[in-house]
């Protein structure tokens, strides 16, 4: 099944080199110029250093499969590379306090060049997300975590599994469109637990 | 105790969560009505109208080193004219060799012409609190003159055809702390981020509706944004490094955005949020 | 120097509608510099609108109205082709007096 | 701030109340000679009741003569607030814009001549969610109505 998948996308591949004209550059070596010309046309900024362009082997394949269909290995591959990064807490313990988390999923900033690179990081969850029925100024590019451990239960698994997702998205779901905030050291494991919380805390209004 | 607690009270509580989430769906639609109709109330009287004013006087004034004012400028329509320019770049320009955005060309201008040198022609790119930027009021006046035209960027030069590929593969290239590309946000129809709708700009239709309603004032900012500070911002989110004014990869994307909106009617400067 | 205000002035039924934008920052005196000195009040604290020097409006404005102001009113009358005159001040004493022609 | 202060202010003759607000920071020398008639007094102060006072009004009265035109229930930015306000209250003189929760609660006040529409269409700040106040003079009397803007968050939050 996997094979015949790879034998098509080759096929893909070398009709779209036929058809295209002789002098026409190959997909590869316009990405390839793309990566160049972006490196050259930003400046450092603050804490966002020229190197937050170079990509790693995550970042590079889910650029490269970016405008097709993700092979099956592939996004198995980025997945397993991926689990293999989340550090799980040394107490076991998944999960903090859902007030914190709270305000941990409503701010938004932390990271950009504009930023005090002392001052708060935080996930922005409602940027993306429905959580608490109280904040309507949610968006819609994630699915609505509203009642998250209410509707999966108020389990270990589901515990672990929203701990694992927020470190590392990647490792659930090749080329997520989430940040990898416990992987890429966007948030601390306290702030990660905190988020944990505000998802699968009975208390928590998420679930209410 | 939490979960014996919460069995004992599950059958109010599912009942009042039923009301909240009720609740919660009616305010959010009634959210989104009341916003539109906030936008409606702003559209009369566009603030951007002072800087087209402010502009219009910029481009007519003799101005830097040479004390020579736009009209002999060409924008790609010959010297001078400014009706429907807008709606035709970015473009590949014979006598720079090299495809130009609105900006590019401006300071192509200001100092093949108008003597300025490149550092003070690249000066102030974007305004803020009590600080005006004449790039900004230039792009402002030019923009307003293509108000009603068709989109119609050309794809011929095969520098322009090198331009429009590379926006594409850069409008997907993932990079910075949080793996953004520019697809994350505008790469789905019908998506927000909090309240904003994020329009879909690999689709014509999503690309028409975003580019022909840039440069915009921004009612958050009080200023007046263009398609450039637009793409810089985005990448300040994105957490990337800053997209340098004019560069080739700000002239790609653009190309790349502008070529796709195509067909529809430019209908800018505009207000949003 | 201030920018020049943006004035439209139209005929509706048997009245003028006056609708004008002004360029100014209506700094509120609270807000924090990127060097976080706090940036001094600065706003518009007077409008004047006069047809034939009849003063048609008047305000007081705090610094609470929004940034590059926007002012909508109507008066009885007006003819086109006759103006309609605005004058702004503020606190630091700039004005500003910018004219309309009614259309 | 508080009332009596603000009574003294307005008793207190032109030197004293100008003295004054210098003396706050609120106002520098320079500011004093800016606008002619500008009533800094009412633009200082923290509530209705001190609004009134510094007017030289009495207590407003509710009125459904008076209604929000062209404001939303919902603004998406607080830095840009539509404001539209009209009157249908007989020989209606004067229109101000209250914020209830904003550093201070008078934004704009606007004289209407005979002749001119007791009508007017703004923009104004609101810090946070807020009553709106329409506070009309009308035959010397004052009267008002109000109504509840939100303010949502916009954008990433950055």
């Amino acid at each position: 099944m996997r094979k015949h998948f790879l034998l098509w996308g080759c096929v893909g591949v070398f009709a779209a080199a036929v058809v295209g004209c002789a002098t026409a550059q190959s997909d590869v070596d316009v990405s390839r110029q793309a990566a160049a010309v972006l490196k050259s046309s930003f400046k450092a900024n603050g804490q966002a250093g020229l190197d937050r362009l170079d990509q790693d082997e995550t970042q590079r394949l889910c650029t490269q499969y970016a405008n097709k269909p993700l092979p099956k290995d592939v996004a198995e591959m980025i997945e397993k590379l991926n689990t293999a990064s989340i550090k799980w807490p040394a107490d076991g313990k998944m999960q903090g306090d859902w007030k914190n988390g709270e305000k941990i999923a409503q701010e938004g900033r932390g990271k950009q060049y504009s930023d005090d690179p002392k001052g708060p990081v935080g996930g922005n969850c409602y940027a993306c997300h429905q959580l608490t029925p109280q904040e309507v100024s949610y968006g819609t590019i994630g699915p609505s975590l509203y009642q998250f451990a209410k509707l999966r239960g108020y389990s270990d698994e589901t515990r672990k599994y929203a701990y694992g997702k927020i470190w590392n998205a990647d490792a659930y779901s090749a080329c997520s469109n989430m940040p990898r905030f416990g992987h890429s050291q966007i948030l601390t494991e306290q702030q990660v637990k905190d988020l944990v919380a505000l998802l699968t805390d009975p208390d928590s209004p998420v679930n209410k | 105790m939490q979960a014996t607690k919460f069995r004992r009270t599950g059958r109010a509580a599912l009942a009042a969560c039923a009301a909240v989430a009720m609740t919660a769906a009616l305010a959010q639609v009634s959210a989104v009505d009341e916003i539109a109709k906030y936008r409606a109330a702003l559209q009369d009287g566009n603030p951007a109208e002072l800087w087209e004013a402010r502009g219009e006087d910029l481009w007519k004034a003799p101005r830097g080193p040479k004390n020579v004012s736009f009209a002999t400028c060409d924008l790609g329509q010959g010297p001078g004219v400014v009706k429907g320019a807008y709606a035709q770049l970015p473009r590949y320009f014979t006598d720079a060799d090299r495809v130009m955005d609105l900006e590019t060309r401006l300071v192509h201008c200001m100092v093949t012409q108008q003597g300025y040198s490149q550092a003070d022609a690249m000066k102030g790119p974007f305004g803020g609190p009590g600080t005006k930027s004449d790039i900004e009021a230039l792009v402002a006046y030019v923009t307003s003159q293509s108000r009603g035209v068709k989109m119609n960027v050309p794809l011929a030069h095969a520098r322009e055809k090198e331009a429009y590929a590379l926006g594409e593969k850069m409008f997907v290239y993932r990079g910075g702390t949080h793996d953004f590309s520019c697809a994350t946000c505008h790469g789905e129809d019908g998506k927000r981020i909090r309240l904003q709708d994020l329009p879909n700009l690999m689709t014509v239709a999503g690309a028409q509706k975003a580019y022909t309603t840039w440069p915009a004032y921004r009612v958050s900012q009080g200023e007046l944004r263009t398609f450039q500070w637009r793409l810089n911002d985005c990448f300040r989110q994105q957490r990337f490094p800053e997209l340098i004014f004019t560069s080739e990869a700000s002239i790609a994307l653009t190309m790349y955005l502008a070529r796709n909106a195509n067909g529809a009617a430019f209908d800018a400067p505009a207000i949003k949020r | 120097m201030a920018d020049p205000m943006r004035i439209r002035a139209t005929v509706v039924g048997d009245s003028t509608e006056v609708k004008v934008l002004m360029s100014h920052e209506m700094e509120t005196g609270q807000r924090k510099d990127a060097q976080g000195k706090t940036v001094p009040a600065w706003f518009i604290q007077s409008v004047t609108a006069t047809y034939n020097g009849k003063t048609v409006m008047s305000a007081q404005w705090g610094p609470a109205v929004a940034k590059n102001p926007f002012l909508a009113f109507k008066f009885k009358g007006g003819t086109k082709g006759e103006k309609v005159q605005i004058t702004w001040t503020d606190n630091r004493g700039d004005k500003r007096t910018d004219e309309a022609v009614i259309s | 701030m508080n009332s009596r202060r603000r009574n003294f202010l307005q008793t207190g003759g032109g030197m004293t109340l100008l003295t004054m607000l210098a003396a706050t920071g609120w106002l520098r020398p320079s500011d004093a000679a800016a606008a002619d008639g500008w009533n800094a007094a009412a633009f200082d102060t923290k509530s209705m009741d001190d609004t009134m006072k510094a007017l030289g009004g009495g207590t407003p009265v509710p009125s459904k003569a008076i209604t929000f035109v062209q404001t939303p229930d919902i603004a998406e930015n607080g830095a840009v607030v539509p404001v539209g306000i009209t009157s249908a209250i007989p020989n209606t003189q004067s229109i101000a814009i209250l914020i209830e929760k904003n550093p201070n609660m008078l934004a704009a006040m606007f004289d209407i001549p005979a002749g001119t529409d007791p009508s007017i269409s703004t923009r104004v700040k609101m810090g946070q969610s807020s009553n709106i106040v329409a506070l009309v003079k009308a035959d010397g009397k004052y009267y008002y109505a109000a109504k509840e803007v939100k303010v949502t968050l916009g954008g990433c939050g950055g």
